[in-house]
């Protein structure tokens, strides 16, 4: 088992024929990944890797049956591919798109909701599930199946810290990427019920980053009682605080944003903050040990 | 993108939200001569993208000429928390019965839009969301459906709530016509809206909201953030903005993230958080970056050699430190970006540059970096060493 | 036990201080409902017939835990109101207003099915459980409790019919009248749903009219399996056909919408038309006595 | 409200949809003047309220001035389906090369909008509709998020695959650039979903939507129906209607819904459906209705009064039926106005007027009625009893 995407998951590339959903769609299927079905309108017949193109979602899903849309699609298209795949029944949008407007994502986010269909992202690199499916554009090649959860704010470093816990035979059970912009999908508090839930998964790790309250929330969520070990890093210690114009931002998520904070409020909750990506295998092997 | 309190009030006063007469002014005398045409007296008010300008002394009223020339002028010479005063706003000065908080802002936990209201403004407004939270009236709006009427009515109600125990002034006078008074509220909650939707704001804030003596409502300031990814449905808006440092406008254009700091380290990596924990290392060894660069994911050889160019330009970098973990980025094309704008940059000589590369293409990327064999490049192995190593350097 | 609302209903009358509201709120209350709060904004803190008026469904729903929204505002401020009923959380709200523009009746619609509201109305005479709850302008005293459940496209042609199957002591479960607006809540098929699921209910009566298709889909529904007996009346066989501009209606309902249409798909599926009012009343008698 | 064909094209061409040249004249020498203008050959098209009008021969393509100028003067003189001609349209002609019908139209089954495409447009697009249902696109349009372009887009992929397939005309022309044409017909379904939202329609047809040989699109036809309830938010639509009857005018300005039917029996009851029905079973007993008259709920005397007058005030009544079951309508106001009617109509004498009173204030209703001893008024029992005397009048 694994969350959100497994080895069952059919996946559309919506966006298949522009250069990233090519590229991309070329490296989820060497990751094994079942990408079934691309989408770019006017270009339905057409195949990119082996992979049928349908003019629209509709028909992608009439004829292949695919499940989990991956979004390549530019920023100014996203919401009405978004909007597309909730409609068209997709349980699963993994947006890779960054640049979307937030007024577009908090109304593609509110369809998305009402649809029942799960978000990732946007300006994510993905999900993966490793040796099962990887939906995005991470690096198939760092990953390794096993029972630690991974969700993150951040890409590279995400691969950093996954490379990290490969290297030392810490496999993953699924890694998710929940990208940075301020209005996103599953977040921290989801992905903890989402591991919560999942009985492959030992421990998890978060990989956080400044700004926004996601850390403290996930903080709170820990805190009101979550089994299994759970290993954070952050990023931005040295960062300078932020010109702010408004006090609406505090007043709104009574949380000041910096890494500090973060940090304070995860070892609040029970949460080893490791100081470098480096550390989070060890501090990850110290808390199965323990378990 | 953080508009000017002048921007953003002409904002306001094209959704038909009150605003005081007011016009920029950019050197003294211009000052005087638009207090002249609204009447005496006047707020002068310095323009400045950042907060705690009152402050720093940037908003003063002035009750003659002489006083606007002189308040304008040693404004204008001011800076506020680093950032130049662009200008100032003279004002028709305005009598205050009551102080609230009113902003629109976008809020990351409801994923979308959030009325905030507070019967009490001015700067003291977190505090009051600290001390007594339920003194903050929060109005989640549905992004679909957008403001609904009876939520501009309940916020109104609760600011004609607030003003009946206002606290600001120590004596309150009583509202005129309560009633009146909630409706020109409500329009206000609905022209915010109007501006935060119809403009693609993340942030319209009024403080302090002024319910004058006779019952009026003013917006007394205008703090408008435009969301950076909107602009091109704004193209007015995106010609407001300020003027960039010219490394970071050059390095937007070829689609890098650069942000100049004032250290002394140069830093190159892919991805936001991995530059960002680079620094942290770098700062945990006790060294100071130069700048924050983010080549971004798939970046060519051509962004990053622009990169180290970029870095190479300013003043006093002793070393580089380049942390890439290849993911769609690759290695090889790190590498030839390197090796151009090493060869090319007279300034990069003398200057070591180290180098770690992993994920994909990172062999591939070592072997021509190392087939190369230029002088001043260190290829390390992870990024403890490449931290060390940097630390070391600057120190040399 | 009813369907929708039961002695336990507490209603809120929205616009309670106009003149509607304050008649039909003495009304309600004479037939015996629980009706424990109006709103009226600006005039919070007065009373209405002794029931307390708030400025806001929040505030009216913490202070009395209402559940039901009966809404007589003007036609413009409609769907704020029904809005505000469903973001109040309310489980049912009860729509009496007429001439509220369909863009503002489809938005109200759409949010109220998100909120899990269950809509009746607009432009519709309320919802009555004999003895127990009167949710609008039905007038209390031509109902009897009983086991028919009676669902309407008109109001006054429901009070004749109810009245007649009262006169002869057939009581009624639940009286819900529909609306006539083209955009509306529960409809026939909702109904036949409810009543199906009802114990207390053992027969149907339909009211219908010329216009959409409302009947021809309760035929269908009823056609595909429908435990109870189900008697209709159908009015405007008389009427002169309707000068249509396009072509568009015939093509969504693929239906006519004349009486002898909606005539001939009823009895298709089993369900006996009555040729007027007065023998409704007789045709239930003879289905209750077959069963 | 239904809008004549130049109406709705005026809306089509403020919504940027793109309609052919033309402008409505009321006389021929007038519809000459504009074909003049346009240039020739034009088509001239009666401006009727209704369909059907190219079956009664209301749409003539003329070559000549002289036969715009006689079949302006033949269309106007026609009626469709009983409605007179308000106007011809004279449009420059279009060269058809393939016809599809194209609408939003409100789907009470969907609770909102839906687009509705088919690949063959005309008169033929209802039966296409049941012999071949699949032929025909249906979108439903999310009332809180509106049209989304990917709908659009599968719209005009569509229209363009039918286009291909077309059997009209016989021999169909492949399209110049589908992938052009696709973006155009895409951008009239944006158009008209605006011209559906923005303006409260219920329902924006284009039949037939054409594209041409050199693949441009063109709306040739327009049927707009604006939501009534709706009017008051475009008082510049509102001015648009048709002058009503008279009577109904009156009707209407006083709450009461009235329609003026060719039979001699005035009907007068409270609620569309009880009328209604009235209505049926006067039918049904041989009887024929002078009117349609639904005084609504809560109904005061004068109102009722108002509802007698216009029924006597029309030609040929022989007799009156009122039916009316008390809810909020009280019986004793229904009693008052038609006392006070029946005292101040000299029409009404010798006019037999049978009352049914039920419900809420029936009682007293009879009474005062009975109080007053009008010798034309006669209390009856139920409906039956009702129609029965009712019709026995007529006959009479």
């Amino acid at each position: 088992m694994a969350v959100v995407v497994d080895a069952a998951s059919r996946v559309l590339v919506q966006g298949i024929t522009g250069r990233e959903g090519a590229f991309h769609t070329r490296r989820m299927l060497a990751a094994g990944t079942n990408v079934v079905a691309g989408t770019s309108p006017g270009k339905g017949g057409q195949t990119v890797e082996g992979v049928p193109v349908f003019d629209t979602v509709a028909t992608a899903v009439a004829a292949t049956g695919v499940d989990t849309a991956v979004v390549f699609v530019p920023a100014r298209f996203a919401r009405d591919a978004l909007l597309e795949a909730a409609d068209g029944g997709l349980k699963t949008a993994v947006c890779i798109t960054e640049g979307i407007p937030v007024r577009d994502m908090t109304e593609a986010a509110a369809h998305l909701a009402r649809r029942c269909t799960t978000l990732i992202g946007p300006n994510c690199p993905g999900i993966v599930t490793p040796g099962a499916c990887s939906a995005g554009i991470m690096p198939a090649e760092v990953f390794c199946a096993g029972d630690v959860g991974v969700v993150s704010r951040s890409g590279t470093l995400t691969y950093e810290i996954v490379a990290g816990l490969t290297a030392v035979g810490i496999g993953q059970s699924t890694c998710i990427g929940m990208g940075g912009d301020p209005v996103h999908g599953i977040g921290f508090v989801e992905c903890l019920e989402l591991f919560a839930g999942d009985p492959q998964t030992a421990a998890v790790v978060l990989v956080g980053e400044i700004g926004g309250d996601d850390e403290e929330r996930a903080a709170a969520r820990i805190r009101d009682g979550f089994a299994k070990p759970v290993v954070a890093y952050l990023a931005g210690f040295s960062a300078p605080p932020g010109r702010r114009m408004g006090h609406a931002g505090a007043i709104v998520t009574g949380a000041s944003g910096t890494a500090s904070a973060k940090k304070a409020a995860l070892e609040e909750a029970g949460v080893a903050v490791a100081a470098s990506p480096a550390e989070v295998a060890d501090l990850v092997r110290a808390a199965l040990r323990q378990e | 993108m953080d508009l000017l309190e002048h921007q953003g009030k002409a904002l306001f006063a094209a959704a038909g939200l009150p605003v005081p007469a007011g016009r920029p002014a950019g050197t003294g005398d211009a000052a005087a001569a638009v207090a002249e045409e609204l009447g005496l007296p006047v707020a002068v008010k310095a323009q400045v993208r950042t907060g705690g300008r009152g402050k720093a002394g940037g908003v003063r009223v002035c009750r003659t000429l002489d006083e606007v020339r002189a308040a304008a002028g040693e404004i204008l010479a001011m800076t506020v928390r680093g950032l130049a005063v662009e200008a100032v706003l003279v004002e028709r000065a305005v009598a205050i019965a009551h102080e609230a908080y009113l902003a629109v802002v976008l809020s990351r936990a409801h994923r979308g839009p959030l009325v905030v209201f507070a019967g009490e403004g001015g700067v003291d407004v977190e505090d009051l969301a600290r001390t007594r939270p339920e003194a903050v009236v929060r109005v989640p709006v549905d992004p679909l459906l957008g403001l609904c009427d009876y939520q501009a009515r309940d916020v109104a109600a609760a600011a004609v709530a607030a003003a009946a125990t206002s606290r600001t002034p120590a004596r309150p006078t009583p509202l005129v016509e309560p009633a009146a008074t909630a409706k020109r509220i409500a329009a206000v909650v609905h022209g915010l809206w109007r501006v935060y939707h119809d403009r693609d704001a993340t942030l319209v804030e009024v403080n302090p909201l002024v319910i004058t003596a006779d019952g009026d409502v003013v917006c007394l300031d205008a703090k408008v953030t435009i969301d950076d990814n909107a602009l091109w449905r704004h193209p007015d808006l995106a010609a407001l903005g300020p003027e960039p440092d010219p490394r970071e406008r050059r390095a937007r254009e070829a689609g890098l993230s650069y942000i100049v700091l004032d250290g002394d380290i140069g830093v190159i990596g892919n991805g936001a958080g991995l530059v960002m924990s680079t620094l942290d290392q770098l700062a945990a060894a006790g060294g100071r970056a130069a700048n924050f660069c983010d080549v971004g994911g798939g970046a060519s050889a051509a962004a990053v050699a622009l990169a180290l160019e970029l870095i190479l330009s300013g003043p006093g970098v002793r070393a580089i430190a380049v942390n890439i973990f290849g993911g769609i980025t690759r290695g090889e094309e790190v590498a030839r970006g390197l090796i151009e704008a090493l060869k090319t940059t007279p300034a990069a000589a003398g200057v070591p540059v180290y180098v770690r590369l992993a994920g994909t293409g990172a062999a591939e990327g070592r072997a021509l970096l190392a087939a190369e064999g230029l002088v001043n490049v260190r290829l390390v192995g992870d990024v403890a060493e490449l931290v060390r190593l940097v630390c070391a350097a600057e120190g040399a």
